[in-house]
């Protein structure tokens, strides 16, 4: 606990904010980019199973250098190595298990995430050239829809906000979002503050969101609204129910 | 940790609600996952529409479920069979309903629901009396119905090895309907003959993924068990 | 070659005369009942490749007795074996065979074929309990659909009609016919016959059939009308558009 | 008999036609069947609609096709790539069409040109700009658009074993689309590290059966092809 200006936690330490969300036996996609720093943040005595939607279930951590096998990929195209109850399949088949709702969570990037679940990271709408991937198919199927991304962007925009101005991967389909700043449910009543990163204030949080923020921080009318307001444990008894 | 081995059928199955959908695994007796079937026999549970491509013969599994009376709807492709008239009899006597589906269409309607597809169009039983009530879309030179998803509350299936992420391999003609009613049921029960351990089974080779899966049990019948446990289920 | 009264052929004898016109490396379904026939009439030399609905691409023959596998059976739920090559699938990938329009022919059974190609085969409309199994995806979905059946019921009744009584498995599904008496194509012109038994003539055909016929033997206009006109040599040739 | 096998990729691609449809198997790199790449590049065809997950990297393969200018369209879910500019220019530059789908609706396309389902409902892409000008239909409370089969008059795909027959087993991710594009293409060229005679390959484990395939290649390039043939093609 710090009471210096705010610093937020870093991608590893959103990561291992993510990976303590996630319960024993979830059965988990990881996207592209900064969510595949969860994959290693999972404590060993969570048995979590790896998704990733070219083909593979039981996914494992990158093989030694030298060990890497072309064919043995990620949805990243980054060498991975199989576990023990690994399997592999077609592409049909693999996103019948996103599409058919049998993943249990996915963790996405973003690059604006709306008060209404609204979520947009595939496209920044300019001359770029257009790549959506599994996407749009991830946030439709998959049971819980966690967003992982800076609070705001590298020149200091929300990237939380009313209304998405970036084209859209689905609409309300996100249920929560990981920032370096806070944990944020998607509620009905918009974005709702579960839980803050050591050293931030809700009014940090507010300052940088594009949209009104509530407090939904389990016993927050109790305590001050510094460090994290309900250890890992308790947490984690409440994701028995996603 | 992911276990998803019962300690038996009976705890399998004990859950299953009366007014259940029930897709139950096998063509004919090939992968009938019989030692389920008597333990949803055993079980009680009543008011059930079962999914499954015959509708049983002679007078044990499927058609002993039929006979107990516990059935109050069949959807399947051919409830017809040689040697049993457990089915057609309570058929004919107006207390058992039956939705009749070609048998393509019954296998791709569990698939859609597996697979998060609402409905699809085929040109299958067009111009039949199948096809009353459905509506019908042209495509190119063909006409085609509109079928929907068809899923279960629980499905009942055979394999013939699984490990406790329920990963599952089937024998031979014994796969059928299996895989499919693995991906469409809310809760995927599986009698296999082996129950290996994690690792047991060649990535490449898995039919079934375990997330389709979520109770194993292994076979008390099976050539595996020692003779004091046949037949005491 | 004999002048006496149409005997027709018998059943061992059509399904001869159908696996004549199978051509090498066809891919086949055989229906239950009479078309399973066909299976032990495929001659050595040509390597066709039997389907069965329930999921297997290379059945074999029938095992010996003692040897049979009650999870190894065709779709008529017999004991089969398979042939180096085959394959092992699911229902769903099974019918997409043949509904994808893989499987270059099918020989099914009648209960009555139309003049116009429909097809009756799975009910009779009466009391008994309906069953359709895969009858209605093999006619919609298979390249040729071929139907093998007694020319008449045993009552006597001619199954080959201008319009079906019984409920219908397809509409304008049949390719070709073989009975007893003869071979018989579904053309624009209704029933063509293009073969005849031996011993057999045109107008016993006639008789037989509860729609117009045409003659439509290779040459029939040259040679009298009975026997076969055409050799399989030739017969085959113009199967290999097929 | 049957024999698919082709003497080379060369024989095995000879008659694609300018214009034509072509499903090109692969995640990235892997299963990238890039020997028949190479002999389609060498062939000549163009104005080529290709069907494939991406849009090539590097300066191989797919990315060599695309330079060549063989390409009109490509049909995909992700053109995108971090070391390849080749399509990228030529979108920039208005000479490539780009359809751009979801990459589950895209398998799902591509699987039901290939089971007879000639077009199937999901809820994938709703509310996005991807959904423009589809028909949008409500199934329970899921708004769904309708998508059409994708097929191919030409699958080229990469396998680890074949047989003469055509039966085909790959090798871990290098899997993805190409079952898919197999059962989808009206021709369905494979080039295989191993071609096994029939038999070879288990009944249970036959992941593509050979009804699905027309012609089969053995690697030049691949590690059993003996160091003369390396890189001749």
């Amino acid at each position: 606990m710090t009471s210096s200006m705010p610093r937020g936690l870093t991608r590893t330490q959103i990561a291992e904010r993510v990976a303590l969300d996630i319960p024993d036996g979830a059965y988990v996609n990881l996207g592209i980019g900064m969510p595949e720093i969860v994959a290693q943040c999972i404590p060993d005595e969570k048995e979590v199973i790896l998704h990733t939607e070219n083909g593979l279930l039981g996914m494992g951590p990158p093989p030694p250098a030298g060990e890497e096998d072309p064919e043995l990929i990620n949805a990243g195209k980054r060498p991975v190595t199989t576990v023990p109850g690994a399997s592999f399949f077609h592409h049909v088949d693999s996103f019948a298990m996103i599409r058919g709702g049998h993943l249990d969570i996915c963790v996405l990037g973003a690059l604006e995430v709306a008060a209404n679940g609204d979520l947009a990271n595939w496209s920044t709408g300019t001359g770029a050239v257009p790549a959506v991937g599994g996407a749009m198919d991830l946030v439709t199927g998959v049971k819980a829809v966690y967003v992982m991304a800076g609070h705001c962007t590298r020149e200091g925009e929300p990237k939380l906000v009313t209304e998405c101005r970036y084209p859209l991967t689905g609409k309300a389909v996100v249920d929560r979002v990981y920032t370096d700043l806070a944990v944020i449910d998607i509620t009905s009543q918009g974005f709702a503050v579960r839980d803050l990163a050591p050293g931030v204030t809700l009014s940090d949080v507010a300052e940088r969101t594009a949209a009104p923020v509530v407090d939904a921080r389990r016993g927050s009318h109790l305590v001050d609204d510094t460090g994290f307001q309900s250890g890992p444990s308790s947490f984690l008894k409440s994701e028995a129910s996603t | 940790m992911i276990d998803k081995r019962c300690a038996d059928a009976a705890a399998a199955v004990h859950d299953i609600r009366d007014g259940a959908t029930v897709m139950i695994g096998g063509f004919g007796e090939a992968g009938s996952p019989t030692e389920l079937i008597d333990a949803l026999i055993e079980q009680g549970a009543s008011e059930l529409t079962v999914v499954s491509n015959n509708a049983g013969s002679g007078t044990t599994g499927l058609a002993a479920l039929i006979a107990a009376g516990r059935v109050s709807k069949m959807v399947c492709s051919y409830p017809r069979s040689a040697d049993s008239e457990v089915f057609a009899e309570l058929y004919r006597a107006g207390r058992i309903a039956l939705e009749l589906v070609p048998q393509g269409t019954l296998a791709e309607r569990i698939r859609a629901a597996g697979a998060g597809i609402p409905a699809f169009y085929t040109p299958t039983a067009i111009g039949t009396i199948l096809a009353q009530s459905k509506p019908v879309r042209r495509f190119g030179d063909r006409e085609c119905l509109l079928e929907h998803a068809l899923s279960g509350d629980v499905a009942l299936i055979k394999a013939k090895a699984a490990d406790r992420h329920g990963n599952l391999i089937y024998n031979k003609t014994a796969r059928n309907f299996s895989p499919l009613m693995a991906m469409a049921a809310d809760t995927t029960v599986v009698q296999a003959s082996i129950v290996a351990a994690p690792g047991s089974l060649d990535p490449e080779t898995v039919v079934t993924p375990g997330i389709f899966v979520d109770r194993v049990v292994r076979e008390e019948r099976s050539p595996q068990a020692s003779s004091p446990g046949v037949g005491w289920l």
